[in-house]
C-alpha cells in the first residue's frame, strides 16, 4: 500500500479543514475544522510512521516507528488543551455578544 | 646688500600692520590718529622700496623665501618674494602714489564720522597690502593672492557707502566681472603647474621646453582672460565705469594708478611666454586698441567728471596693452608710471572740485571755475597737456614710444593709435574747458560756496603735477638723446630674456620717427585747440543728444547688451531652476513620496478589516503562495 | 485488491463523506455528529495500520472527551440551524477556492516527489502496540510526558478562569 | 492477527456474538423483573405474579406494551437524532460485551472456541471507551425532545457520567498496575492460579463499584430521570419502545458492568479463589460450562447488589453528587493509586528501597 494515497486522502481532510474555517462564520464549526486539520496531520504521521517501519532503515533505528505514534499521543494531549481553553473562550465571547459569530469580534478593526 | 632685501617683506607687513591698528581700532581711533597711522605706514613702505630700488638699480633681483604656502607631494609652493628691476618699479609707483593719494583722503573724506574713517583707511591699507604681495610675489600664486585681495578690496571700497543701494550693485558688478577674469587666471595657473610642475617664475622660464606652443598660447590667452578682468578691457570693462561710485581718493588710487595696471604687470612680469605665443600678443594688441578707441569715443560724450576719467583710463589701459602686444614692454611699463601720474592727478583734481561744487558731478552744471580754484585748475591743466601727450610732458614719450612700436609692427596700428590719441586730447580738454573756462553754470548756493581746496588736498596735486611734467624725462628716446632712455637699461635684464627671443628688430630710422612724433603731436594739439574754444563758450541748452551723439551717451549700449545676453538669461535660468525642477521636481517628489506613503497606507489600512475570516483567508493564500514558490519555481 | 485496501477505500470515503458533512451541515449538532463520524473512520484507519494504541486513544480523547465538551457547548448556547450567521457569497467563494487550490498544490507537489510510492506497513507491526510505545514513551520522552501534565494544568486552569462569571 | 480471511473463524464468532448479545438481552430483561421482586421483597410486599406463574413471563408483557405504545416524535427536534438517541445509547450498552472472556476454550466440532468475542489486548481501554461513548445516547436525547427539562436533564446526566469517569479511570489504572497488562483475559488467567485482584485492590474495587453506579445512573446518582424534580429527565418526551431502549439499555449497562467487575475483581470465569481449577483434570466443556456458571452466579450478587443499593439508599442532591466525585472519589482513587504504585516498585526491587 503505498504512501501516496495516504498522503492524498491527509491532504484532502486537511483542506476540507481549511475550507471549513475559511467558509464558515460559526466559530465552534471553526474550531471543530481546525480539530479536523489536526486529525488529518496525525493520520498522516501515523501514515509516515508505518512507512518508516517498512522501510530497511528503519530496523537500524530503534524506535523510528513508534517515535511518529508518540508525536500522535503529543498532539492530542496538546489538542485536548486547546479545546478546553478554546471552548471557555467561546462561552465567554457568546456571554458577552450573545453570538457565536466571528464576524462581530471586530473591534481590532484598523 | 642681501641683508637688505632680508627686510623685504617689510614693505608689505607695513600696510598689514596699519590696517589692523585701523580695522581693529576703529572705535578707539580719532579721526586724525586714524590718518596718521593709514598714511604712515605707508609713507614708511615708500622709504623701504626707496631703499630696495636703489639695491636693486644694479640689475640684480633676490628672492626671498619664508615658509612653504603649500608643500604636498608633487606641488611645493613657497611662500616667497622676488624683488627685481620691474618689482621695485611698481613698488616705487604704488606706496608713492599711494601715500599721496592717503594723505589727499585725509581731508576729502573729513566730514566722515570716524569709525567709518578708519574703517576707509583700513580698507586703503589692505589694499596697498594686497597690490604690494601681487607685485613682490615670486610665483604666481602669491601673486593670485594679492590678485584676490585686491579685488576684495576694490568691492569693499566702491562700496563704501554701502547704505546706497546702487553703490552696492555697483561694488557687485566690480567684484563679479574681476571674478570671472580671476577664474580665467587660475585655469591658466592649474595649467602650468600640470605642465611644469611648479609656478614659480624662474622655474617656469628656465624650463619652457616642458610647454608645447599649444600650452603656452593656451595660458597666455587665460593668463589675458585674467588681465583683462583686471585692467578693464573690451570684453569685462563694464565696471570701471560704475566703479566711480567709491569715494574720489578711492577711484584714483585703484581704478588710476595701481589695481587696473595688475593686468600689464603681469603680462610684463611673464613676458618671456608671451613673446613666445606671437598668436596671442596679436590678440593683446588688437584687443587693447579696440578697447582704447571704443572708451575715448565713448568719454567724448560723458558729461560726469569721474565718468570720462574712468572711461580715459580704460582708453589709455588699451594702450598700454596694445605696447605689450607689440612687444614694447618697457613702453608699457612706462607708460603704466606716467598714466599713474597724471591719472591720479586728474581723479584727485576731479575730486577737490567736486569736494568743492559740494558734491555735484555734472559737468554741465559747472564752468569758471578757474577763478574760485587757481592751484586745482593749473595741476588740472597740466595733467591734461601731459595724457594728451604733449611734447614736454610724460605722456607723450611713453605714449609715442609706443606708438612707434606699434608702428614697427603694422603702420594701421598706429594709424588707429594716433586716432585715439587725437580723442583722448579732444575729450580731455572738453572736460578742461567744460569745468575750469565760460561762466559758471550752477546755483547761486553752490557759486556762494565755492572755494579753494585745504592745503592737504592741494599739495598732493602739486607733488602729482611735478611728477607728471618731469615723469617723461627717464624714458627720453634714443632719437632725441643717446642713452636717454634710462627706463630701459633700468628694466633690460627683467626683458633680456624675451628681447633675445625677438629676431628680426629692425629700428626705425631717425626721420621716421621724427615724422611719427611730429604727426601725433600735431593731430593731438588740432583736437585740443577745437575742444578748447568750442567748449570755452558752451551753453547749457537741454536739447536731446541725436543719432551717434546719443549712442555715444549711452555707452554704445554695452551694459544693456551684457543685461539683455548675460544677465537676464542666466536670471530666467535661475527662476526656471527654481519654480520648476525645484519647487516641482524635488519638492514635488519629496511631498510625493510623502503623497504615496500615506495613500497606500490608506489602503493597506482597510486590509485590517477586522473580519477575523479575511485575515484567515490571508494567511491561507500566503501558505498557498509559499508551497508554490518553494515547491515548483 | 486485498482486503486492507477495500478497508482503506472504504474508510477513506466515509471519513471524507463526514468532513464535507462537517462542513456542509446546517446545524451545528449535525456538523458535530459528523465529525465523530470522522474520529471513528480516522480510528479505523488507525486499526488498520495496526496502532491500536492510538486508535483507541483518538476515541477516547477526541470523540468521548473533546466532542462531548464542543456538544456541551452547543447545547448551553443552543444553539440551532437557523440562528446560524451566513457569510457573505464571495468570502465563501473565495475561501472555497483558496482550499481548491491549496488541495491541488500540495497534490501536485506529493506527485511529484521520489518517494511516493514507498510502501507501508499495514496490519502487522509490532511499533503500534501499547507495549512498546508505553517503554518509550516513559524512556525517551518522560520529560515531555510530565510537561504535557503541567499543560494540562494551565489548561484547566485557563478554562475556569475564563470561564469563570466574574 | 486481527483480520485473516478465516471463514471459520469469522462464523464461529458471529454464533458467539449472537449468543451474547441473546444473553444479555434475556438476563437484562429478567433483571427488570428480578428488580421488582426484590423491590416487593425489601418492601414487604409480593412482586408481580400475575402474568405467568410466579409472574415468570412479567418481563414480556412490559415489553408488549411498551411496543404498543404510539410513537410520538415532538415536531421541533431533529427527527432523526430523537431517534438516535436511544439506539445509540443501546449500541453501547450492547459493545461492552465483546471483550468478556466468558469462559475458557471449548472444543465443538474439532475446533478450540474461545468464548471471547475479541481478546484485544486494549481491552479495559476498550471498554473505557464505550462507556465515553454512552454519554452520547444520553445528550443527543436530552437536546433533541428539544424542551428545557429534557434538555437541562441530559446534560446532567453527561456532566455527572463524565465527572464519574474519571475516578473509575484512575481506580483501573490502581488496577492495571497490579496486573501489568490491559487484556481481560490475561488478568482472568492471572486470577485462577492466585488470589482474586479484589484482595489486592480492595479500595479500588469499592470506588469502581460506586462509579459503576453512576455511569449506569442507578438509584443514589439516578438524578437525571429523577421524577419529582425534572419529570423523568432526558426521556420526558420518549414514549413507546424509544422509552424502552433508554430502560433497557440501562439494565444491560448494569449487567455488563457488573460483568466486568466480576471479570477484573472476582477472577471472571474462576470458580473459587486459590484454588488451582486445572487439577481437577475436568474435560474443557465441562470446566468452560462451570467457569461460566461461576461467572453468572458472581454477576448475579452484583446485580443483586445493585438492586439492594437502589432501593436502600435515597437519592443524592446535585451538588452533593458532584462534590462526592470530585471531592472523595477522585483523591482516594489517586491515593490508591500512589500507594499500588509504591507497593508494586517495593515489590519488583523485592521489598528493600
Amino acid at each position: 500500500m503505498e504512501i501516496k494515497w495516504y498522503i492524498g486522502l491527509a491532504v484532502a481532510l486537511f483542506c476540507t479543514g481549511v475550507v471549513g474555517v475559511l467558509t464558515r462564520r460559526n466559530s465552534i464549526i471553526i474550531f471543530m475544522c481546525i480539530e479536523l486539520m489536526l486529525n488529518a496531520v496525525n493520520l498522516l504521521l501515523v501514515a509516515f510512521s508505518k512507512m518508516h517501519a517498512a522501510s530497511p532503515v528503519a530496523q537500524a533505528l530503534p524506535n523510528v516507528a513508534s517515535d511518529a505514534q508518540l508525536f500522535v499521543f503529543f498532539i492530542m494531549v496538546v489538542a485536548a488543551a486547546e479545546v478546553s481553553v478554546g471552548l471557555a473562550i467561546i462561552v465567554m465571547m457568546y456571554r458577552n455578544i450573545h453570538s457565536v459569530d466571528i464576524n462581530f469580534l471586530n473591534r481590532l478593526k484598523n | 646688500m642681501s641683508n637688505v632685501l632680508q627686510l623685504v617683506w617689510l614693505i608689505p607687513a607695513l600696510p598689514l600692520i596699519g590696517f589692523l591698528l585701523n580695522g581693529l581700532g576703529r572705535k578707539m581711533l580719532s579721526k586724525t590718529m586714524a590718518g596718521i597711522v593709514g598714511s604712515g605706514t605707508v609713507l614708511l613702505a615708500f622709504l623701504v622700496s626707496l631703499y630696495v630700488f636703489f639695491q636693486v638699480k644694479g640689475g640684480n633681483s633676490h628672492v626671498a623665501h619664508y615658509f612653504n604656502f603649500i608643500n604636498i607631494e608633487g606641488l611645493k609652493i613657497g611662500f616667497d618674494f622676488q624683488v627685481d628691476p620691474l618689482s621695485s618699479i611698481f613698488l616705487l609707483i604704488i606706496t608713492g602714489v599711494g601715500f599721496l593719494i592717503h594723505v589727499y583722503s585725509t581731508s576729502y573724506m573729513h566730514e566722515e564720522d570716524p569709525k567709518d574713517f578708519a574703517k576707509y583707511f583700513a580698507h586703503l591699507n589692505l589694499f596697498v597690502f594686497s597690490m604690494l604681495l601681487l607685485v613682490m610675489g615670486a610665483n604666481y600664486v602669491i601673486m593670485f593672492i594679492g590678485w584676490e585681495g585686491v579685488g576684495l578690496c576694490s568691492y569693499l571700497l566702491i562700496g563704501y557707502w554701502f547704505k546706497n543701494t546702487n553703490y552696492n550693485n555697483a561694488a557687485k558688478k566690480a567684484f563679479i566681472m574681476n571674478r570671472i577674469g580671476d577664474l580665467g587666471f587660475l585655469l591658466a595657473v592649474f595649467w602650468l603647474i600640470s605642465k611644469t610642475g611648479s609656478a614659480d617664475y624662474h622655474e617656469v622660464f628656465a624650463n619652457l621646453s616642458k610647454l608645447t606652443t599649444r600650452d603656452i598660447t593656451g595660458i597666455t590667452l587665460l593668463l589675458f582672460v585674467g588681465a583683462t578682468g583686471k585692467s578693464a578691457q573690451i570684453p569685462l570693462y563694464t565696471w570701471l565705469p560704475d566703479a566711480m561710485a567709491g569715494p574720489t581718493p578711492v577711484s584714483a588710487l585703484i581704478h588710476a594708478a595701481t589695481m587696473v595696471t595688475a593686468g600689464i604687470y603681469m603680462i610684463a612680469r611673464s613676458n618671456v611666454l608671451y613673446t613666445m605665443a606671437p598668436a596671442t600678443q596679436t590678440v593683446v594688441a588688437v584687443v587693447g586698441l579696440a578697447t582704447a578707441i571704443l572708451a575715448a569715443t565713448i568719454a567724448l560724450k560723458q558729461n560726469d567728471i569721474k565718468k570720462v576719467l574712468a572711461y580715459s583710463t580704460v582708453s589709455q589701459l588699451g594702450y598700454m596693452f596694445l605696447g605689450l602686444g607689440v612687444g614694447a614692454f618697457t613702453g608699457a611699463v612706462f607708460h603704466v608710471m606716467t598714466h599713474a601720474f597724471f591719472k591720479a592727478l586728474l581723479f584727485l583734481g576731479g575730486g577737490s572740485v567736486i569736494h568743492a561744487m559740494g558734491g555735484e558731478q555734472d559737468i554741465r552744471n559747472m564752468g569758471g571755475l578757474k577763478k574760485h580754484m587757481r592751484i586745482t585748475h593749473i595741476t588740472f591743466l597740466l595733467a591734461c597737456f601731459a595724457i594728451a601727450g604733449m611734447p614736454p610732458f610724460s605722456g607723450f614719450f611713453s605714449k609715442d614710444e609706443i606708438l612707434a612700436a606699434a608702428y614697427e609692427k603694422n603702420p594701421v596700428l598706429w594709424g588707429i593709435g594716433v586716432a585715439g590719441a587725437m580723442m583722448t586730447a579732444f575729450y580731455m580738454f572738453r572736460l578742461y574747458a567744460m569745468t575750469f573756462l565760460g561762466n559758471f553754470r550752477g546755483t547761486h548756493e553752490q557759486e556762494h560756496h565755492l572755494h579753494e581746496s585745504p592745503a592737504a588736498m592741494t599739495l598732493p596735486l602739486i607733488v602729482l603735477a611735478i611728477l607728471s611734467v618731469i615723469g617723461g624725462f627717464i624714458g627720453v628716446p634714443e632719437v632725441f638723446m643717446h642713452g636717454g632712455h634710462r627706463l630701459e637699461e633700468f628694466l633690460a635684464p627683467v626683458f633680456a630674456q624675451s628681447n633675445a627671443l625677438i629676431k628680426e628688430h629692425h629700428a626705425l630710422s631717425h626721420s621716421q620717427e621724427y615724422m611719427l612724433m611730429g604727426i601725433s603731436v600735431a593731430a593731438a594739439l588740432a583736437a585740443l585747440a577745437f575742444a578748447w574754444n568750442k567748449f570755452s563758450k558752451y551753453r547749457k541748452s537741454d536739447k536731446e543728444e541725436a543719432g551717434l551723439g546719443k549712442v555715444l551717451e549711452n555707452k554704445w549700449y554695452v551694459d544693456e547688451l551684457y543685461d539683455s545676453i548675460i544677465v537676464k538669461p542666466v536670471l530666467a535660468i535661475g527662476k526656471y531652476f527654481n519654480n520648476v525642477v525645484e519647487k516641482r521636481g524635488i519638492d514635488g517628489f519629496v511631498n510625493g513620496v510623502g503623497r504615496a506613503v500615506n495613500y497606500g497606507s490608506r489602503q493597506i489600512r482597510l486590509l485590517q478589516s477586522g473580519q477575523v475570516g479575511a485575515y484567515v483567508l490571508m494567511m491561507v493564500l500566503g501558505i498557498l503562495v509559499f508551497f508554490i514558490v518553494q515547491l515548483f519555481l | 485488491m486485498s482486503i486492507t485496501e477495500i478497508i482503506f477505500w472504504g474508510l477513506s470515503v466515509l471519513a471524507l463523506f463526514c468532513a464535507i458533512m462537517v462542513v456542509a451541515s446546517k446545524s451545528p449538532v449535525h456538523s458535530i455528529l459528523y465529525l465523530i463520524g470522522v474520529f471513528f473512520a480516522i480510528s479505523g484507519h488507525y486499526i488498520l495500520m495496526n496502532a491500536q494504541f492510538l486508535a483507541i486513544v483518538n476515541i477516547i480523547v477526541y470523540a468521548g472527551a473533546i466532542m462531548v465538551l464542543f456538544l456541551f457547548v452547543v447545547m448551553l448556547m443552543n444553539l440551532n440551524a437557523d440562528a446560524e450567521p451566513k457569510k457573505n457569497r464571495y468570502l465563501q467563494f473565495a475561501g472555497l477556492i483558496s482550499g481548491g487550490c491549496l488541495f491541488l498544490v500540495l497534490v501536485a507537489a506529493v506527485t511529484r516527489s521520489a518517494d511516493a510510492g514507498r510502501v507501508m506497513q499495514l496490519g502487522t507491526g509490532e511499533s503500534g502496540l501499547i507495549k512498546n510505545l508505553g517503554r518509550i514513551l516513559f524512556n525517551e520522552y518522560v520529560i515531555p510526558f510530565e510537561i504535557s501534565s503541567v499543560l494540562f494544568l494551565s489548561a484547566m486552569i485557563g478554562a475556569v478562569v475564563i470561564g469563570k462569571k466574574n | 492477527m486481527l483480520l485473516a480471511l478465516d471463514w471459520l473463524l469469522i462464523l464461529e464468532k458471529l454464533v458467539l456474538i449472537v449468543i451474547v448479545v441473546m444473553a444479555s438481552l434475556l438476563i437484562a430483561m429478567y433483571t427488570t423483573f428480578a428488580e421488582r421482586k426484590v423491590a416487593a421483597v425489601l418492601q414487604d410486599r409480593r412482586g408481580p405474579n400475575r402474568a405467568g406463574p410466579f409472574g415468570i413471563l412479567q418481563p414480556v408483557a412490559d415489553g408488549l406494551k411498551l411496543f404498543f405504545k404510539e410513537e410520538i416524535i415532538p415536531n421541533f427536534s431533529s427527527k432523526f437524532l430523537f431517534i438516535m438517541g436511544p439506539s445509540l445509547a443501546m449500541l453501547t450498552a450492547i459493545m461492552t460485551g465483546a471483550v468478556v472472556p466468558w469462559g475458557d476454550k471449548v472444543h465443538l466440532f474439532g475446533r478450540d472456541i474461545a468464548l471471547q468475542i475479541a481478546d484485544v489486548n486494549v481491552g479495559i481501554l476498550y471498554v473505557f471507551a464505550v462507556v465515553s461513548m454512552g454519554v452520547y445516547g444520553i445528550m443527543i436525547g436530552g437536546w433533541a425532545s428539544n424542551n428545557k427539562y429534557s434538555l437541562m436533564g441530559g446534560l446532567r446526566a453527561a456532566s455527572q457520567i463524565i465527572s464519574y469517569e474519571l475516578p473509575m479511570g484512575i481506580s483501573l489504572i490502581a488496577l492495571l498496575m497490579v496486573t501489568g497488562t490491559l487484556s481481560l483475559k490475561e488478568m482472568v488467567i492471572q486470577q485462577q492460579g492466585g488470589m482474586w485482584n479484589i484482595v489486592y485492590q480492595p479500595l479500588g474495587f469499592l470506588i469502581f463499584l460506586i462509579c459503576a453506579f453512576a455511569e449506569c445512573n442507578r438509584t443514589p446518582f439516578d438524578l437525571p430521570e429523577a421524577e419529582n424534580e425534572l419529570i423523568g429527565g432526558y426521556h420526558t418526551e420518549y414514549s413507546s419502545m424509544k422509552l424502552g431502549f433508554y430502560l433497557f439499555s440501562e439494565y444491560i449497562n448494569m449487567f455488563v458492568s457488573s460483568v466486568i467487575m466480576s471479570t477484573m475483581f472476582f477472577g471472571g470465569y474462576d470458580v473459587l479463589p486459590f484454588v488451582d481449577e486445572s487439577q481437577w483434570g475436568l474435560s474443557d466443556n465441562i470446566m468452560a460450562l462451570i467457569g461460566i456458571a461461576a461467572l453468572m452466579i458472581k454477576v448475579f450478587c452484583f446485580i443483586f447488589l445493585f438492586m439492594w443499593v437502589r432501593w436502600t439508599i435515597p437519592r443524592f442532591r446535585y451538588d452533593q453528587l458532584m462534590r462526592l466525585g470530585w471531592r472523595v472519589l477522585i483523591p482516594l482513587a489517586l491515593a490508591n493509586m500512589l500507594v499500588t504504585g509504591a507497593i508494586v516498585l517495593l515489590k519488583q526491587n523485592n521489598w528493600h528501597f
